[in-house]
Order: C-alpha cells, then sequence, then structure tokens
C-alpha cells in the first residue's frame, strides 16, 4: 500500500467533500467533473481500466454536459 | 493501511447523505446523490483489488498470470454509464417541479402535510 | 422538522449507520488478498472459450449477458422517462439563433468531428479486445454530435438528431439485444447463448454472438445520449423562448 | 418448459423496444393493442410457469453457463410457486391498468406504454431472479420506471415533489443494496443466492454478515414501504396517475416484501444465529409499526389515493409480520394475503380513478353525495373495501387466517389483535369514504383530517364517455380478489409451496447441483375455517363497518364523548402527523435512522 494510493484515496475524499459543502451550482458541476477524475486516477490504480474508461468518458462528456444545461434552465426562469 | 480503501467508500457514502439531507437544491441533490452511489464503485473494485495482479486484459500477457477480479469491474463498468440517465431522469422531474412550483429548493415546497 | 433539529438527528443516525458500515467493512479481507474463486475461473475460461481478451467485456456481454440486457433497458427506460417528461410539454419550439461566429472555434469543431467520431467507432470495435466496449464507445459516439452543437449552432444539432430516427436507432439497438438472446432460444439453446463462431483471440470478429450485442450497446447507448441531450437542450430553449414571450 | 422461463422478461422488453422504434410510424390505438397484447401474453406465461412450477422448482441458466465445480459462471432465474405466483399477479395487474387507461386517457402516447411494459419486464424478472446482482438490476429497472411514471401527465398542480422524493428515497434504498452486495460478494466471492447461502452455512454472523443483512433487508424495507421508510409511498400516490397506483399499491410494494423473504430463506437461513426468537422480535417490530401506523394515519386522509396509499403501508406491515414469524404458516398467510389484496386494492385504486375521471376530484369531503350517478362503482368500491378486511370465508381471510394460526401456533397471541385493529382501521377508512360520497352520510367538515388537498383533474373530464367500459377491468378484479379464498385446495398449496420455499438445503442442492425432486400436492378439499381465525375475521369485518358508521355520524354520539375523544386524539396524532413533513430531507433522515436502528437490533440479537 504504497504513498499513491494513499494520496489518490485522501484527494477522492477531500473531492467528495468539496462537492457536497459547495453551494453555487456552477461550481458544484466543475466540482462534479474533478471528482470524477479523482475516482479515474484510483480506479486505474485498482488496474481497472473498463471502468476507469467509462467513468472518465462519463464524467467529462455526459454528466457535466447534462448538469450544466440543467443549471441554465433553472437559471433562465 | 490495508483498510483505507473501504474507509473511502464509506466516508463517501455518509458524505454523499449528509449533501442530501442538507441540500438546498434539487440540482445539488442530484449531485449528491451521484456521489453515493459512486461510493458502490469505490467498494466493489476496492474488493476485487489482487496485489500484484494485472488487469484482466489478456492482450500481450499470457492468459495464465495474476490478475485482478474481472467479476466486479464488469457490474461497475455498466452502472457508472447508467447512473448519468438515471441522475438525468431526476434532474428533469426537478427542472418540471420548477416549472410547477417556481422554486427548486426542497424546504420551499412540500406535497401534502400528513 | 426544523432544519437544524434534522440536521442532529442525521448527525446521530449517521454515527450509528457509519459505525455499523465501518463494522460490516472490517469483515472485508485486506486490501489486495481477495482469493475469490469466480474471478479467477472466468480470467482463465474466457480467452479459451470465447476468444476474447478482454475478460471483462466477456463477462458483460456473454458470461452475465442478461444483467447488461437489464442495465440497457434501465438507460433506455430513463430517456424515454426524460422524453415522456419534457417532451410533453412543447409543442413549437423557437429555436435561438446561437450560431458560433469565432472561426477558430468552428475550425477545431470541424477537425474534430471525424477525430472523436473515428475514436468512438475504435473504442467499440475494439471492445473484445482491449479496454472499451459498447458502453464507453457509445458515449463517446455520442459527443461528436455534442461538437455539432457546440462548434456549430443547435440549428444543426437539432438537423442532424432527427427524434424520430433516433428513437428507430435506440429501439432498435435495444431491440437487437433482446432479439440476440430469443434467437439463441428459438434454436432451443438457453437465452443469450453465443452462436456465431468464436473466431480467433485478437481479432475483431472474435467472441461469436459478442461483437453483435456490443454493436446493439453501443448504437443503444450513443441513441439514447443524443436523446437526452436534445430533450435538454429543446427544453432551455423553450425556456428561454418563454421568457421572451 | 423450460423454454418459456425467459419469456415473460423478453416479450414486454421487446415490445417496449419496438413502440419506441417505430412508435413515430404508427396509427393512433396501434400502441393500445401491442401493449395489451404483449402484457396478457406475459401474464398468460406466468400462469403457465404457475402451473408448472407448482409440483417442482424451476432452474433455468442464462447463456447455457451451468455451474463449473461447484461455482455458478451464469445468472439463473430459479422459479418456485410463490416467484411464478408474484409474476403472474404482476401480468394480471398491468393488463388490468392497461385495459382501464385505455379509455381513462384520451390520447396516450407511445411512451406511456412503453414504460408499463417495461415496469412489466422489470418486475417479473425480480420475481424470477436467482442472482442478487440481478436482482438488483431488475430492481432499479422498475424503480426508474416507476420514477417516470410518476410525473406523467403532471399538467396540473399536484406538487410534483412527491415523485422526486420517491425517486432520491428508493435510489438510497437501491445503493444500500448494492454495498450490501458488495459485502457479501467480498466474503463468498459469489453473486448467485444459492451459492452464497451455501457458504456463509454454518459460520458465525460476524460483523460483515449483520452489516450486509441490514443493508440488503433495509434497502428493500424502503421499497416494501415499512415504518419508518415509508414517507414515500403516500406523496407518490398523490402524484402518479391513477392505472400507475394500481401497480405501486397493488404488486410493486409486496415484491419488496417478496425480496425480504426471498433473500432471508436463500443466503441468510444457514447462518445459526438467524433462527432466535430475538431475530423474530425485530422483524415483528418493524411490521406491527407499520401495521399500526400505516392504519392511523389512513384513517386520517380525505384524499382517496393517500387514504388508500397508507391502506397499502398498514397491509405491508401485515404481510412483513407474517414472514417474520419465520414458519411455513407465516409465510403461506403473507403470501395467499399478497395476493387477494393486490387484486382488491387494484380494484379500489380503478374505482377511484373512475371517480377522478367522471367528478374530477379525489377529495373525499368535495364528493360528498356527489357520487350517486356511479351506483355500479360505490357498489363494487364498498365491497372491496369490506373483503380486505378479510370476512370470513372471502377476500383476505385465507391469509389472515393463516397467519393468525401461525402466530398463535408460536403463542404471539398478540399478532391477531394487531392483525385485526389494522384492518379495521384500513376498512373503516375506506368505508366512510364510501359512505359520503355515494351514499352522501356524514357532516360536511371533519376536523381530524388533513387539510383540503390542492387538485385539479388529471384527465380531461368528459362526462359523455361512458364508464362501463372501464368498470369490466374494475369487476374482474374485484370477483378475483373476493373469489380467491374460495380456490379449492389454494390453502394446501400455498402451505406446501411455502414448505419449499423455506427449505434452503434443497434450493442449494436444486441450483448447483440440479437434483429437482418433483412432489405434487394432491389435497384439493376446500378451506379448512378454524373458530379462532372465523372470530377474528367476523371482528374485523363487522368492526371496520361500526368505525365507519361511527365516523360518518359524529354529531349525534353525545357531545362530552365526542369532544374529549376529538380532543384527545388530535393532541395524540399531531407529532405523528407532523413527522409526515413531506420534505426530502426528513425522509432521507428517517431512512438512515431505521438502517441503523435494524443494524443495531441484528448487531444485539446476533451477540
Amino acid at each position: 500500500m504504497n504513498v499513491i494510493y494513499v494520496f489518490s484515496i485522501v484527494l477522492a475524499g477531500a473531492a467528495a467533500l468539496a462537492v457536497v459543502l459547495t453551494t453555487d451550482l456552477l461550481r458544484i458541476a466543475m466540482l462534479a467533473s474533478f471528482y470524477t477524475l479523482t475516482l479515474v486516477i484510483f480506479f486505474l490504480l485498482l488496474q481497472a481500466p473498463d471502468v476507469a474508461l467509462s467513468e472518465l468518458v462519463v464524467g467529462t462528456i455526459a454528466y457535466p454536459v447534462v448538469l450544466v444545461v440543467a443549471i441554465l434552465i433553472d437559471r433562465a426562469e | 493501511m490495508s483498510y483505507l480503501p473501504y474507509l473511502l467508500a464509506v466516508w463517501i457514502f455518509l458524505v454523499g447523505l449528509f449533501g442530501i439531507v442538507r441540500s438546498r437544491n434539487f440540482i445539488h441533490l442530484v449531485v449528491c446523490l451521484s456521489v453515493t452511489q459512486s461510493s458502490t464503485y469505490v467498494l466493489l473494485l476496492s474488493i476485487g483489488y489482487v496485489k500484484g495482479g494485472t488487469a484482466p486484459i489478456f492482450k500481450d500477457v499470457k492468459p495464465g498470470t495474476k490478475a485482478v477480479d474481472p467479476v466486479v469491474q464488469a457490474l461497475t463498468l455498466t452502472d457508472i454509464v447508467v447512473s448519468v440517465t438515471v441522475a438525468a431522469l431526476l434532474l428533469s422531474l426537478a427542472i418540471l417541479g420548477k416549472h410547477h412550483a417556481g422554486t427548486m429548493d426542497p424546504e420551499e415546497l412540500h406535497p401534502m402535510q400528513g | 422538522m426544523t432544519r437544524r433539529i434534522r440536521l442532529t438527528v442525521f448527525g446521530v443516525a449517521a454515527a450509528g449507520f457509519a459505525a455499523l458500515l465501518i463494522w460490516g467493512t472490517l469483515g472485508i479481507p485486506d486490501f489486495g488478498h481477495y482469493r475469490g474463486r469466480y474471478g479467477q475461473i472466468l480470467n482463465h475460461a474466457a480467452v479459451k472459450e470465447r476468444q476474447t481478451t478482454n475478460t471483462v467485456t466477456a463477462i458483460v456481454f456473454d458470461y452475465r449477458g442478461l444483467d447488461t440486457m437489464g442495465e440497457e433497458f434501465i438507460l433506455f427506460a430513463s430517456v424515454t422517462g426524460v422524453a415522456l417528461l419534457l417532451r410533453e410539454q412543447r409543442k413549437d419550439v423557437p429555436r435561438p439563433r446561437d450560431e458560433v461566429r469565432n472561426e477558430a472555434v468552428r475550425a477545431i469543431g470541424i477537425c474534430l468531428v471525424p477525430a472523436v467520431l473515428t475514436l468512438g467507432l475504435w473504442v467499440v470495435a475494439h471492445g473484445a479486445i482491449t479496454p472499451g466496449g459498447g458502453f464507453q464507445g457509445g458515449v463517446i459516439l455520442s459527443a461528436t454530435f455534442l461538437l455539432v452543437w457546440l462548434a456549430g449552432s443547435l440549428r444543426t444539432y437539432v438537423r442532424l438528431t432527427p427524434t424520430p430516427y433516433v428513437d428507430l436507432t435506440e429501439g432498435t439497438g435495444v431491440g437487437g439485444f433482446v432479439v440476440t438472446g430469443l434467437i439463441a432460444l428459438l434454436i432451443g439453446m438457453p437465452f443469450l447463448h453465443n452462436l456465431l463462431p468464436y473466431g480467433l483471440a485478437g481479432k475483431l470478429s472474435s467472441g461469436g454472438s459478442l461483437p453483435i450485442l456490443n454493436w446493439a450497446t453501443g448504437l443503444a447507448v450513443t441513441a439514447a445520449f443524443l436523446l437526452l441531450y436534445s430533450e435538454f437542450l429543446e427544453e432551455r430553449s423553450f425556456v428561454i423562448a418563454g421568457k421572451h414571450k | 418448459m423450460d423454454v418459456l422461463i425467459p419469456l415473460p422478461v423478453a416479450i414486454p422488453l421487446l415490445a417496449a423496444a419496438f413502440l419506441t422504434a417505430f412508435g413515430h410510424f404508427m396509427g393512433p390505438r396501434l400502441d393500445d393493442v401491442i401493449g395489451l397484447a404483449a402484457a396478457a401474453a406475459t401474464a398468460t406465461i406466468s400462469l403457465l410457469l404457475l402451473f408448472d412450477a407448482s409440483g417442482h422448482d424451476l432452474v433455468y441458466w442464462f447463456g447455457g453457463w451451468r455451474p463449473r465445480d461447484g461455482v455458478a459462471i451464469g445468472i439463473a432465474f430459479t422459479i418456485d410457486a410463490f416467484g411464478a405466483g408474484v409474476a403472474s399477479l404482476v401480468g394480471v395487474l398491468v393488463t388490468a391498468a392497461l385495459a382501464f387507461s385505455w379509455r381513462y386517457f384520451d390520447e396516450v402516447g407511445t411512451l406511456f406504454h412503453v414504460l408499463m411494459l417495461v415496469f412489466l419486464g422489470a418486475m417479473i424478472g425480480f420475481a424470477l431472479s436467482g442472482d442478487l446482482f440481478n436482482m438488483f438490476v431488475w430492481f432499479e429497472l422498475m424503480s426508474v420506471a416507476a420514477y417516470a411514471l410518476t410525473g406523467y401527465r403532471v399538467e396540473e398542480a399536484s406538487p410534483l415533489e412527491g415523485a422526486i422524493n420517491f425517486a432520491v428515497t428508493n435510489s438510497v434504498g437501491s445503493f444500500c443494496i448494492l454495498f450490501g452486495t458488495g459485502l457479501l460478494y467480498a466474503r463468498t466471492g459469489a453473486l448467485n443466492l444459492a451459492q452464497i447461502g451455501h457458504t456463509l452455512a454454518g459460520h458465525q454472523a460476524d460483523g460483515l454478515v449483520v452489516a450486509a443483512f441490514a443493508l440488503l433487508i433495509g434497502g428493500l424495507l424502503v421499497k416494501a414501504a415499512v415504518v419508518p421508510f415509508h414517507f414515500w409511498l403516500a406523496d407518490a400516490h398523490a402524484v402518479a396517475p391513477t392505472p400507475v397506483c394500481v401497480l405501486f399499491s397493488g404488486i410493486m410494494v409486496e415484491l419488496g416484501i417478496y425480496g425480504v423473504a426471498r433473500i432471508y430463506w436463500t443466503v441468510f437461513a444457514g447462518v445459526p444465529e438467524t433462527h432466535g426468537p430475538g431475530f423474530r422480535a425485530v422483524l415483528l417490530g418493524f411490521g406491527t409499526a407499520g401495521a399500526l401506523v400505516g392504519g392511523t394515519m389512513c384513517f386520517l386522509q380525505r384524499h382517496l389515493k393517500r387514504l388508500l396509499a397508507y391502506s397499502t403501508i398498514s397491509h405491508a406491515g401485515i404481510f412483513l409480520i407474517g414472514i417474520a414469524l419465520l414458519s411455513a404458516k407465516g409465510l403461506a398467510g403473507s403470501a395467499a394475503y399478497v395476493l387477494s389484496h393486490g387484486l382488491l386494492k387494484g380494484a379500489l385504486f380503478l374505482c377511484v380513478g373512475i371517480l377522478l375521471n367522471k367528478l374530477s376530484s379525489v377529495d373525499e369531503l368535495v364528493l360528498q353525495r356527489r357520487g350517486r350517478e356511479l351506483p355500479l362503482t360505490g357498489a363494487v368500491f364498498a365491497l372491496c373495501a369490506i373483503a380486505i378486511a378479510g370476512p370470513p370465508p372471502f377476500g383476505t381471510f385465507l391469509g389472515k387466517s393463516l397467519i393468525d394460526e401461525g402466530a398463535t401456533a408460536l403463542d404471539y397471541h398478540w399478532i391477531p389483535l394487531v392483525v385485526t385493529v389494522a384492518s379495521i382501521l384500513t376498512s373503516g377508512a375506506m368505508l366512510r369514504a364510501a359512505g359520503r360520497i355515494f351514499l352522501g352520510l356524514g357532516a360536511s367538515s371533519e376536523p381530524y383530517l388533513s387539510e383540503e388537498p390542492d387538485e385539479q383533474h388529471e384527465v380531461e373530464r368528459e362526462p359523455g364517455r361512458s364508464q362501463y367500459l372501464m368498470l369490466v377491468p374494475v369487476v374482474a378484479l374485484a370477483v378475483a380478489g373476493i373469489g380467491i379464498s374460495l380456490v379449492p385446495g389454494l390453502e394446501h398449496h400455498t402451505e406446501a409451496a411455502a414448505s419449499r420455499f423455506r427449505d434452503t438445503h434443497a434450493y442449494v442442492d436444486g441450483v448447483l447441483n440440479g437434483h429437482q425432486p418433483h412432489h405434487a400436492v394432491l389435497n384439493f378439499d376446500l378451506l379448512t375455517l378454524t373458530a379462532p381465525s372465523v372470530l377474528w375475521g367476523i371482528a374485523s369485518a363487522l368492526g371496520a363497518v361500526l368505525l365507519a358508521v361511527a365516523a360518518l355520524n359524529r354529531e349525534r354520539l353525545r357531545p362530552g364523548v365526542v369532544k374529549a375523544s376529538l380532543h384527545w386524539l388530535n393532541r395524540g396524532l399531531d407529532p405523528i402527523r407532523a413527522l409526515h413533513s413531506g420534505a426530502i430531507g426528513d425522509y432521507v433522515t428517517w431512512l438512515v435512522v431505521g438502517m441503523t436502528v435494524l443494524g443495531g437490533l441484528f448487531a444485539v440479537v446476533v451477540r
């Protein structure tokens, strides 16, 4: 259990807390993507390339777009 | 140190629930729900890890070599992609709620009391 | 309950819940010392039996194919749900004129579209050989159409993704998965049984009927995410138009 | 017969995919026809499976992946009498709901049929599956289809937060199930129910087993709407269209209870600590709380759909009591009770649908006396309300009597009383509503009822449309629900199936080694009416009628008694009413509290 694992675990835990504590919507969208990237790193360390690719693809393409457009809809009203 | 990944899964699960309970906006609530869901991926994949094992891809590795557990990866792989569309469904419910009630704050609008 | 009472009750309950979860996870064998036989059997068997070098994709589409059919229908049902909820509201949507003026962005967008398209097709095609597959490749393929909106305009995006045909693609993709399973049933084999010759490990055609399921999933995932993006974007233009009225 | 097994899942899903693909290119009514045909075909195939499975359990390995030297490689469907019975009930209710919505909605888009078919396929998959993660996938699919259907046709002001509360609470429940599945996979390295149970059998229950059990059972109790996880059900019913409510209360909630029984007897029955009386007491406690809280809240409602929703919560508590007895009689009682309750509750909801369609309101006080123009609907509603109370020998009497006998056999003499009180409260509330709406009795305002629901109707009201076509599925469900106890030999078949359901060793042997002993039940004589169960049955039916009559002519009672009882009633019930606040933060808090209490009690019992 060397240092990289510990570092990526602490990073993921901190990112999760950051996502939950922020209230400004656009900042949440960015932090959600950052949290996804910390998970991608952790999954790569766990020797799970398929899952890391899936999380990466979802975290950078699908989820932010849906989230940002929903935020824009919320703002537009 | 060999317990840390499972502790991370428990930590993310509880942080996500804390976010849901405390949320003042449905979009933030849906993001916290997705965070809670990602804790189950962390747990499953940490369970399947084998020290010194390669990824379960045997393209340029002899099939007999020690590898991590592929079953948990198969379970989480599909779950991750699918969870986005479920979150999108919840977001569309929130948008419809906004049309009707004019607010996205779970505190301000309650269905029937009692 | 008032907010303060709720947070204190939650604090106490979450402490107990944390204790329960930690007590549970203490029973798990140490990190890295997992000795389950299920995964190891499949690690050895998948390459020989199905000629697929990516064991995870072999499990997703063959050994536990029914799970994947269920997951795909979750994707299908939630996108249909989004359409059901949001499409009812809008009759005729006046789309805003939002062409991207900046030449640099347009140029990069036009160059990126074919690149991302080939990447998506490559990831889906090589699902059975290297990390990737229908799910991840489908999301990447949906990104090509996103680029059309981001670098072009919403009108071109909507023209490229007419709803009846995207619905058709999604229906055939998801239906194709079930039909492949039923064909095995018609010949007297169990549901979702792998029928075609398994080819040679490392080749694109390896894995028997696995590539068919892989491509059906790729089709369904791409169409599902396209539907999702267009529903949300149309909703946004409806809300913006609504405001001007 | 094996070729039929995947069809109840494959047909609805394929029909849904077909409707989505070609929905735009089809005629107006074609999607109704295809939806109804697919649902009817699925119901008939499920019934065929039920007859085949009554003799011996069927095991079906998908993709032909049979277990390899004791390790299950593929996914299995294990079909026994209860699984096939639940699947048939799902098929029947979905067919009735689709037939009803043919006339109920004016123009129903294809998407509604697509989601109803996916909902049907998912519920049947959950009922038949023998693999823990596969059950989670069907559970998730069933939930997603339900979230979307709850939001359908919401043009009017009825609060949409009910759908969001439902979606968030059930999602957290499904995450708990997945967490528990992960824990079990870490310990046993298997996902097949039989194999997990086989590996856990005989070993001491340590922290992992207790936590996994609490998470799995807790997640399923969220779906089963058992107190304190029940808050979402009434809100979801207030928003969902009526044909969807039929499925929520008729079968989706009962599937949570079925899941609890299935997972307990296949996975955890081998662990020695799970047979102790302490273990039984924990589940009995949750069941009793559910039955009583559900019954009380049911009596305080004026919104008919919320009233029926709280009655379902109360009955879910009763089903959990039957299972918590951990005996063959208790399990058989719950199974028979679920069967007749599902049919009767479906008929009740369809009557409310007709009321909503013709009189465009579901508020008991607004509808006072206006139900006279629908005599047939009123008659069916009252009949089903009484039959649900379990009068001998009709309706839910078989289930109630089996649970009562099972309880007294284990000398829990207070359980028949709890079940009867809950039945009196729920059926009394329904009869009070029927009396006020169809006979115009009772005062025009009731202080103890909940406040005025702001609702517009969910369908474009068209007085000309004949109600008789809508009545066909209603009468069919009512007759089936009332007559179910009279089916010859049902009691003995249910008890035999229950004892086979509990036989973990035979289950593991059947799944992993493929030995399928065939033991047909040839006992076809009628229901045995034991004296105590007849007494309890009459007590609950009569009690319900008396409660309704008392509630309807409240003024004629002596004012002193009434004022005192009302004051005490309000003071006692205000805290309970305040708990049902409708805020999602509260619901998730109560979910975590319930999960912690469940885990803590199991830990104490195991130590």
